[in-house]
Order: C-alpha cells, then structure tokens, then sequence
C-alpha cells in the first residue's frame, strides 16, 4: 500500500507512544500521530496539550491548531497552560513531541534563529513550549524534515536542550543534563523524512536505528551534518500497516498534514 | 459601574504610546483582533507586546510599526507557518528594528503569574542548558539558596494593560470565557488595568449565577467593548470556528512588504470598525464559520 | 479506568502511618469528614496534616492520636472558637505531642503552587516582621539577589495522599467542584496520590460536557468514593448547608478529654459507615440541611 | 435606642470603610459591618474573602462562616484563596479586618499562643488570612474584646504585623514595617468593647479615639496594659444610628454574633 514520507513520520511517531502514558502533544503531525495510537496500540494513553487541555479520545475532527473547538469539546479538562505544564514540571508526563528547524548529533533543538544572535538571517518563531517540554518530560521525540541544513553538527542556537555537548566537566549526555539542573529527560528518538535516530544517553550521541523503505544508509548519511553512528540492530523503517494508515487517512482524510 | 464603552475609546484611552500590552493570551483561541486593528487605526507607536504564542496578531502590529519590543514564547502562523513581518523586523529593521525578549509558554505564564502574586520571581528549573536565558538576560540563573542546585529566576512582568476576548461579559465586566485558558488567567492579575471585549453583553445575572466560570476580578476591569467577531479569524468556543483560510491568505499575502501594506489596507486601514470588518467578510463566510451543533455543558447547582 | 472503591479500602491503601496528607482544603465547605474518620477508625498514626484552616476535623485526628505533625494556618472551630484536643496536645501533650509548623493561608497555598510547579520555593513579602517565619524555620529570609530587600522563601510542599470531597466524578477520577476551592487545586497538583470522595458518582459525559468545570488532572487521582453526605457537617454547595448546631455540640462535648472520648464514640468509633452515620444523624436533622431553593448556572455552550 | 457593645463595634468597624473600596472581610462581626456598609454608606465597596470568594452584595442571610452556602451563590468570583489574595498583594485591597487574642500598643497582633513558643500556656488558633492580610493591606481594622488581659504593652507572639517595635534602627510605625519589608499598610484603627484607637505611623503608637458611650477614658486605661496618648480630638463615640441598628438586627435577627 502506498504511503507519504509524512504518513511514515506519523507512524513512528505514533509507536513512540506505549499504552497509558501521559503525553505532551505538539502542533501538527504529533496531532494525528496521538489520534493514531489511541485508535491502534495506545488506547488508554492522555495527550496534553500546551494551550491548555488534557484529553483521552482523539478530536473528532482534523485540527489545524490545538486550541481548534473540536479539540475543546469533549476534554477531560480545559484550564490554563501553567496547570497542564505543571505535571509535566514534576515529571508526570512520560513523552513529549517537538519539531524544529534545526537539529544536532546531539538532539540540541533550535527554534529560534538562524545566523548571528542580534541580527540573524532567519528569525524563527520561537520555543513556545518546546523548550519546557524538551526540559521537562521523561522522554523526547523530535520530528523533523531532514536534510542537511536541518541536521548540523552544531546548531546556531539551544532553544530546547537536548544532550548538549561535551565540556571541560563531561559528556554530553544524561550528566551534561544533570549538570546544567535539569530535573530528567532527554530525546529518545528523532524521526525525520528519510530515518529515526534513537540515542545514547552516556554520551548524548544520535545513532541511526532504521532508514525508510526507499531510502539507504548512505542517503541518510549525505543528507546528515555528522557522521553517522548505527545503532547496534539499524535496519529498515517498519513500514505502515494497512490498518494505521487507514486509521491516519480517516483521520486527515484531505491530507492536510500526511500529504 | 458601568465600563461599556466603544473599541476607539477604549484604546484611547487605556493603550497609550509605549504601553506594555499583554494580548493573545489563550494561545489560538479568543485573539482579540479587533483590539489591535483599533490599535493599528489609532497608529500606536513603540508598545511592547507580552504573550505565549501570537498567531499573526503580533506580526499584524509589528508590521504597521506599532512595536518597540516583544516578550513572548513564540511569534509566527500557527497553521502556515513563519511570521513575514516579524522576520522583516528581526531580520532587515523593516518597517522598524525591534527588541525581542524569548521565552517559553511556561515561563512567560511564570512570569506573569509572579507578578500577580506581588512576588518578585519565580525559581523554575525549565530553559536549564537552554541559550534562551544567554539571549533573554532578565531570566537569570542562580545557585539554590537550599541545596546550590542550578536554578532559574523568572522576575514579574506587570503589564500596563491585558486585552482579553471572553464569550460573554456584563457591564461592570464580570465575565465568563470557557474553552482552553492559556495564560489569560494569569495576565489578568498581572495587569495595572484590563480592557474586556466580549461577544456578548449580558445582564449580570446571568454571570453571578455561576461565579466559578468568572474569569476575576472586574474591579481590574477598566473597559468592556461589546464586539461581536472580534475574535475573527481565531475561534470562540460556543460562537464561531476558526477562519483556517484566513491565516493561510495572510501568510501568502503578506511575504512582501507591498503585499502586507495592500493586506493591511483591505482589512484594517480602509474598514473602519468590527461592522465594516464582517460586511466585507460576507455573510456566506461568516454563516460557514458558525456554531452547526450545540454542546451544553451539563446544569449544575449553586442552590443552598 | 474505573477507580471506585470504598472509603475503608480507599484509606487503606493510600493513607499509611506516617503519611503527609493534605485535606480540608476549601476552608469552611466541602471537608472530608467520612475520610477523616475512617483514618481515625483505622488507627493511623504519626500523620502529617496539611491545610490551610481546618475546621474541626484537624481537631478530631489529633484528639484521636493519629497525628505526629500539622503544616496549617488555622486549627479551631470556625463558629464556636478553639479546638480543644488541639489545645490539649499542644500545651499537655495529650494525648501526645504534636509538631506545629505555623503557616499562613497565603504561604500554605504558595508551597502547595510550589510543589505543583515543580519549583523549590516561592518568594514573597507577606510575614516579614511576623514571628510565624521564627516559629516555622522552614520559611527562610533572606535578601532580594536582585535589589537587596528583604524576602520570605515558601518552601514546596508535596503532600503524599490529597484528599478532596467534590460534587460529582466519574469512575476515572474527572471531577466537578463549585463554590469557593480555597487552596484544593493547588494540592491536588501538588500531591504524588489524590484520594476524591464524592457526592454523586456520574457518566463520564456529565464531566467532558464542561471541561472548564473540571478540578483537575484525573491521571493523579488513584481512588474515587461515593460517599453521599461525607462533608456533613461542613457544606456541600448544591448538596446540604452546614450543620452550625453540630459544630456547637463538638465544642461543648470536647471540652474535656473523657467528653472528647464520648464524642468519638457516638459518631466515629461506633458508627462503622456513613450509612450508619445518616442513621444517627436521622432523617429529620438531614432534610433540615438540604437545599431549599435551587439555583442553577446559566448555560454554556461548547459547540461549533 | 438601646444597642449592645457587639452592635456598636460592627457600626464603628463599617465606619472605616470607604465607599468604592475593596474590603477584605475577615469573620463574624466584619461580615456584618460590610453588609452594614453596603447598606448605608457605602453601597459600592466589594468584599473579598480568603475562602476564595468576592461580593459586591451582602450575602442574603447572616453567616456563621464565609465558606455558608448563601455566601457563595450570586457572588462576582468563587475561586481560590491565591486568586482573592493576589490583589491583595499587589495592593489592590483598601482594608482589611482581623480580630485577635492580644494586641499591643503598636498593634502587633497575636492569634498564634500564649506564654513559651514551644510549650504555649494557650495555644490559639494561629493566623489564618490574618498575618497576610496585616501585611498586603493598605489598612488594617483590628477587632477585640477589651480587657487589660487582651490589650498588652507586648504580645507574646507577633502573628500579623502591625507597627512592630522601635529598635536599634529607628522607631516602630511605617518606618519599621518599611525596614523588615512589608510593602505598605499598617493598622488604621483598634475597635474595641469599650473604645476607637487610630494610630500614629511615625511611631506607630495607639491613640485613644474616642471612648464608647457610658465609659470613661479612666475606665478605658484600667482596662489597657499601655499608658494610653490620647488624639487631639479623642471624645466619646458617635453612638449607632436607629438605621444602622435596624440594618444589623435585619442581617443578625438572633443576635448570633451582635448579641
């Protein structure tokens, strides 16, 4: 069965979830990947959502933003960001879901600017809650388009603090993340057009685990600022089951973000 | 006490040159629009905008050369993408340079809820690792007075005025707004004075008899404008959909300077008011951005 | 997930010995009483009570022997005055000692906000020149790291179990609460377990009708019971008014350490359930607190 | 008209608000002289109650705890406590009532314990709102039963702070609450069984206002543990009017707390 880059994203990004977690949902593809596992292995999994919603069914309807009515009506709670960060700041939220323009090995994110700090070339918009978020949960899965503009060695700016990097104290990795204060977490996958990274914590370091059906490892490694550490079991992407995209067509059934 | 008033007054007089305004505040929904077209008309110079994230509001304002500064946590198009004007600014001084303090959604919501507190900060340990402090200064990191741990510190921001959209309001300016909240609660106590605008007027009875769904204080409330729509393109739970078309118009209309100015002059410039504003939005339009089922949350009972 | 359980199990489980438990949380109305005795019934010992004023039912742990500390604003009767085993624990030790950590309502709220925030402390200027902050060491003065004034840091406050009586929940734990909440959200976020007793046990779609109405994130609730009446003879707003003749009567009854004893007897010890607790109470007394007159919000619409 | 000393204080208590003002009401004889207030002079003030309520009308029957259910229904704001202090904070509250055990001359007010801090000959029930609203209100209305047991040169335990105490930096009064760091206030008036005190912010010493009708001020210092200043215009209280009696006795009919 044919499928989108973008319907694989979702797919991925959907198995990050397990069953019964609390998650923290970003804009766009994390919408429908959040309605997808509900609907497949994930059925008893909360999405919260930064504007200031918690719910347990998927919105009825395609949300363009997810502060759209469809994803008001029918919440376990609609209340203000600071209630639904606050779990997350104690550590009740087990994933959570953001893009970016610009990536590192190190799952350093930057939404902020491209170029120099006082007058750069590309203002971005912004960390929103994605540095909270990058800060907070227990795990983080970042999605992103991938060429190499997009996956650097280093970004231009840390909004969302991934492993960081290695200093005169230490690795990167988890420590770097203690050693800065920041109370648990880190990214635990980068699912992007062409592959899904997972990572090491002991050093912070992006390691392919699976290229997409179609693609191959030296494409990735063309399209990536670093050079490529494999995972262990690296292999081909699952592809989608017949079943999932059904459940991601019914769901964004004129493409809007999946196409 | 009666605060009705119009949107040109109110602006007037509570939203002068060099205001600090916090507006936008529930995220996507409930943006009041027609606030800062008023804005805009009444040519307001060097404000400095607070809010979470603005979906193209405070890219409306820093286009018209309204802004001297933006604290927020994110400044684009939610549905489509990067801000043109605000790029402009940031990138090439066009119309005009501007300041630009970064935060996150829970920091700025930090930040205004100390100041609603009458407490000088917060201590968080969120943006820990993160350039944002190296870049936005007045978020300062500092050892734990308790255990040295590294902490950071979210002084108060007390803006001159919060503009907020809510469903319906009475005149003294008690008010209900129900859907997602976003940081509105905690602008609403930060701010020296507050300017309502509401869908509908209603007689206070109709709030006093659910005192929990009342958004504060009103005796913050210095302003009630009554402006139905005044929320378009962004959604009001219980009144009107999202106009998705409108923001991806926007976005394609306004990625140069000239196309921004002929926008501007469409929808802001040359219509004069909120009236002018939904005739040119035409009546198929608005009828398609209707309620088309009704959700009634379930009765509940204050009786003793 | 459905969470029901009853009062006995619900205890049993989530409050062990040497549990911190936060509880009457909305001041005057809605105080756990049924949970309270149930604690009591059990033998619980070396507790730790947090809550801002408690309106006789700290009284009645105490006199009971559970409590080893109270983290409080206010132990007493509200309509008749002192609380009397909270005097005689604190000035005899009997019938043991207990721990006082004064607070005030603001700073027991702020280390309640702290905790749920995930901050380490909160800073305010409330209680500076007090001699609560002298008493209660935990709350430190310390100077201003921006300007150098003086400053009180409210420490976080993250109590084991919250338990909170509301209106109306559903089996997972989403649950309704009106009238004033006194310090009830910002425990119930602040809490690792949260135990919610309720009036009525109602669909889920009563509850997802008015998300706005909700208390809290039902993911931190671990046990729902349906225990009609077990606020009385606080107020349950909607529900029943408060039983002021049943507070004049503990005052009277407790004055002494054998009348305290009887007290506990007739209404706890002897009185197995809330059913039989009603029993006692008779149907007489129980019609005479109902609501009189209904008076039910005004609609809200959440369609689109 | 005959009136009792509890009727007279709820009259000289609704006599400190201004209209317009917010009230920060405290229990029992505040909750009446606001509805007294509402009712004669100053029918536009708002109440504010630390169980998280605000009112702009009286409650429709007396209450016996501001938590009673007719003090919740038709009120402008049922919320939290937080919420209702946070104006107060910021100083957004013109008055504020507490009423308490002791009180000294400098309007220290105790509510927390008598005698030995670790080993109280009484313990109290502590402060409440009380200490909060001592130090965010612009001014503060003390009520108290008068006796020479209550009114002391020294409390024993300074639960909400008044003018403090003159020490080696200067005087008690607004210089002192400036120098630990309270933002603004300070006890306006001491309402008593027997008399009005105001006070002096340059030193923060009581002054004996006037003296209720059928004392003395002789009697007045036999019952005060201060060598009492006298106001330049102290005198004898203006008795309650027949309005403002029938005004309580319609709120408290029994005499629940005016008796």
């Amino acid at each position: 069965m044919e499928y989108t880059p973008r319907e694989l994203m979702v797919v991925c990004a959907a198995r990050q979830i397990h069953d019964g977690e609390n998650v923290f949902v970003g804009m766009r593809l994390p919408l429908i990947a959040f309605a997808l596992a509900k609907r497949t292995h994930a059925p008893n999994c909360i999405g919260l959502f930064e504007t200031g919603t918690i719910r347990d069914e998927p919105s009825a309807e395609l949300l363009y933003t997810m502060g759209d009515a469809p994803n008001i009506a029918g919440a376990l709670w609609t209340t203000g960001t600071l209630n639904v960060m606050a779990p997350m700041a104690t550590g009740d939220v087990h994933l959570g879901f953001i893009g970016g323009a610009e990536v590192d090995r190190y799952g350093n994110l930057n939404t902020s600017l491209i170029g120099d700090w006082q007058h750069p070339s590309v203002r971005l918009p912004g960390s929103g809650g994605g540095a909270d978020i990058a800060s907070f949960s227990q795990r983080l899965a970042i999605i992103m388009q991938h060429d190499h503009r997009r996956l650097r060695e280093k970004v231009d700016f840390v909004t969302s603090p991934g492993y960081g990097y290695p200093d005169e104290h230490g690795p990167a990795g988890t420590s770097w993340r203690r050693r800065v204060g920041l109370p648990r977490g880190g990214p635990s996958a980068l699912i992007t057009t062409l592959a899904v990274f997972t990572f090491d914590p002991t050093n912070g370091e992006a390691m392919l685990q699976s290229y997409h059906p179609g693609t191959t490892i030296e494409q990735v490694q063309e399209q990536t600022g670093w050079e490529l550490r494999l995972a262990p079991d690296c292999k081909e992407t699952v592809p989608p089951t017949e079943h999932e995209l059904r459940v991601i067509r019914e769901h964004d059934p004129q493409g809007v973000w999946t196409r | 006490m009666n605060k009705r008033t119009s949107m040109a007054s109110a602006i007037a007089q509570f939203v002068p040159d060099g205001s600090s305004v916090a507006i936008g505040l529930a995220l996507e929904p409930l943006i009041p629009f027609a606030a800062a077209h008023e804005i805009i008309r009444q040519q307001r110079r060097n404000l400095t905008l607070i809010g979470p994230i603005s979906d193209i509001l405070f890219d409306q304002l820093i286009g018209a050369g309204c802004v001297e500064k933006v604290a927020a946590a994110w400044v684009g198009n939610v549905s489509e993408g990067l801000a043109h004007c605000y790029r402009r600014a940031s990138e090439q001084s066009i119309p005009r340079s501007i300041i630009t303090e970064d935060y996150s959604n829970f920091t700025i919501g930090l930040a205004l809820l100390a100041a609603g507190l009458g407490s000088p900060y917060i201590p968080t340990r969120t943006l820990l690792g993160s350039d944002i402090p190296r870049k936005n200064t007045t978020l300062r990191a500092i050892s734990s007075p308790e255990d040295g741990s590294p902490l950071l510190l979210v002084p108060a921001i007390r803006p001159d005025v919060t503009i907020i959209h809510v469903q319906r309001s009475d005149e003294d300016g008690n008010a209900h707004m129900w859907g997602n909240l976003g940081i509105t609660e905690q602008a609403m106590l930060a701010a020296r004075d507050v300017i309502l605008v509401a869908e509908e007027i209603v007689p206070r009875e109709v709030i006093v008899s659910d005192p929990n769904r009342v958004l504060g204080p009103s005796f913050k409330v210095r302003a009630v404008v009554h402006e139905p729509w005044g929320a378009h393109p962004s959604a009001v739970q219980g009144y009107y959909n999202r106009d998705h078309a409108f923001y991806h118009e926007y976005h394609t209309r306004t990625r140069t300077v000239e196309g921004y100015a002929a926008w501007l002059e469409d929808w802001v410039l040359n219509t004069p008011n909120r009236a002018a504003y939904l005739a040119r939005l035409g009546e198929e339009r608005v009828r398609s951005l209707g309620v088309k089922e009704h959700r009634y949350a379930a009765p509940v009972d204050y009786g003793y």
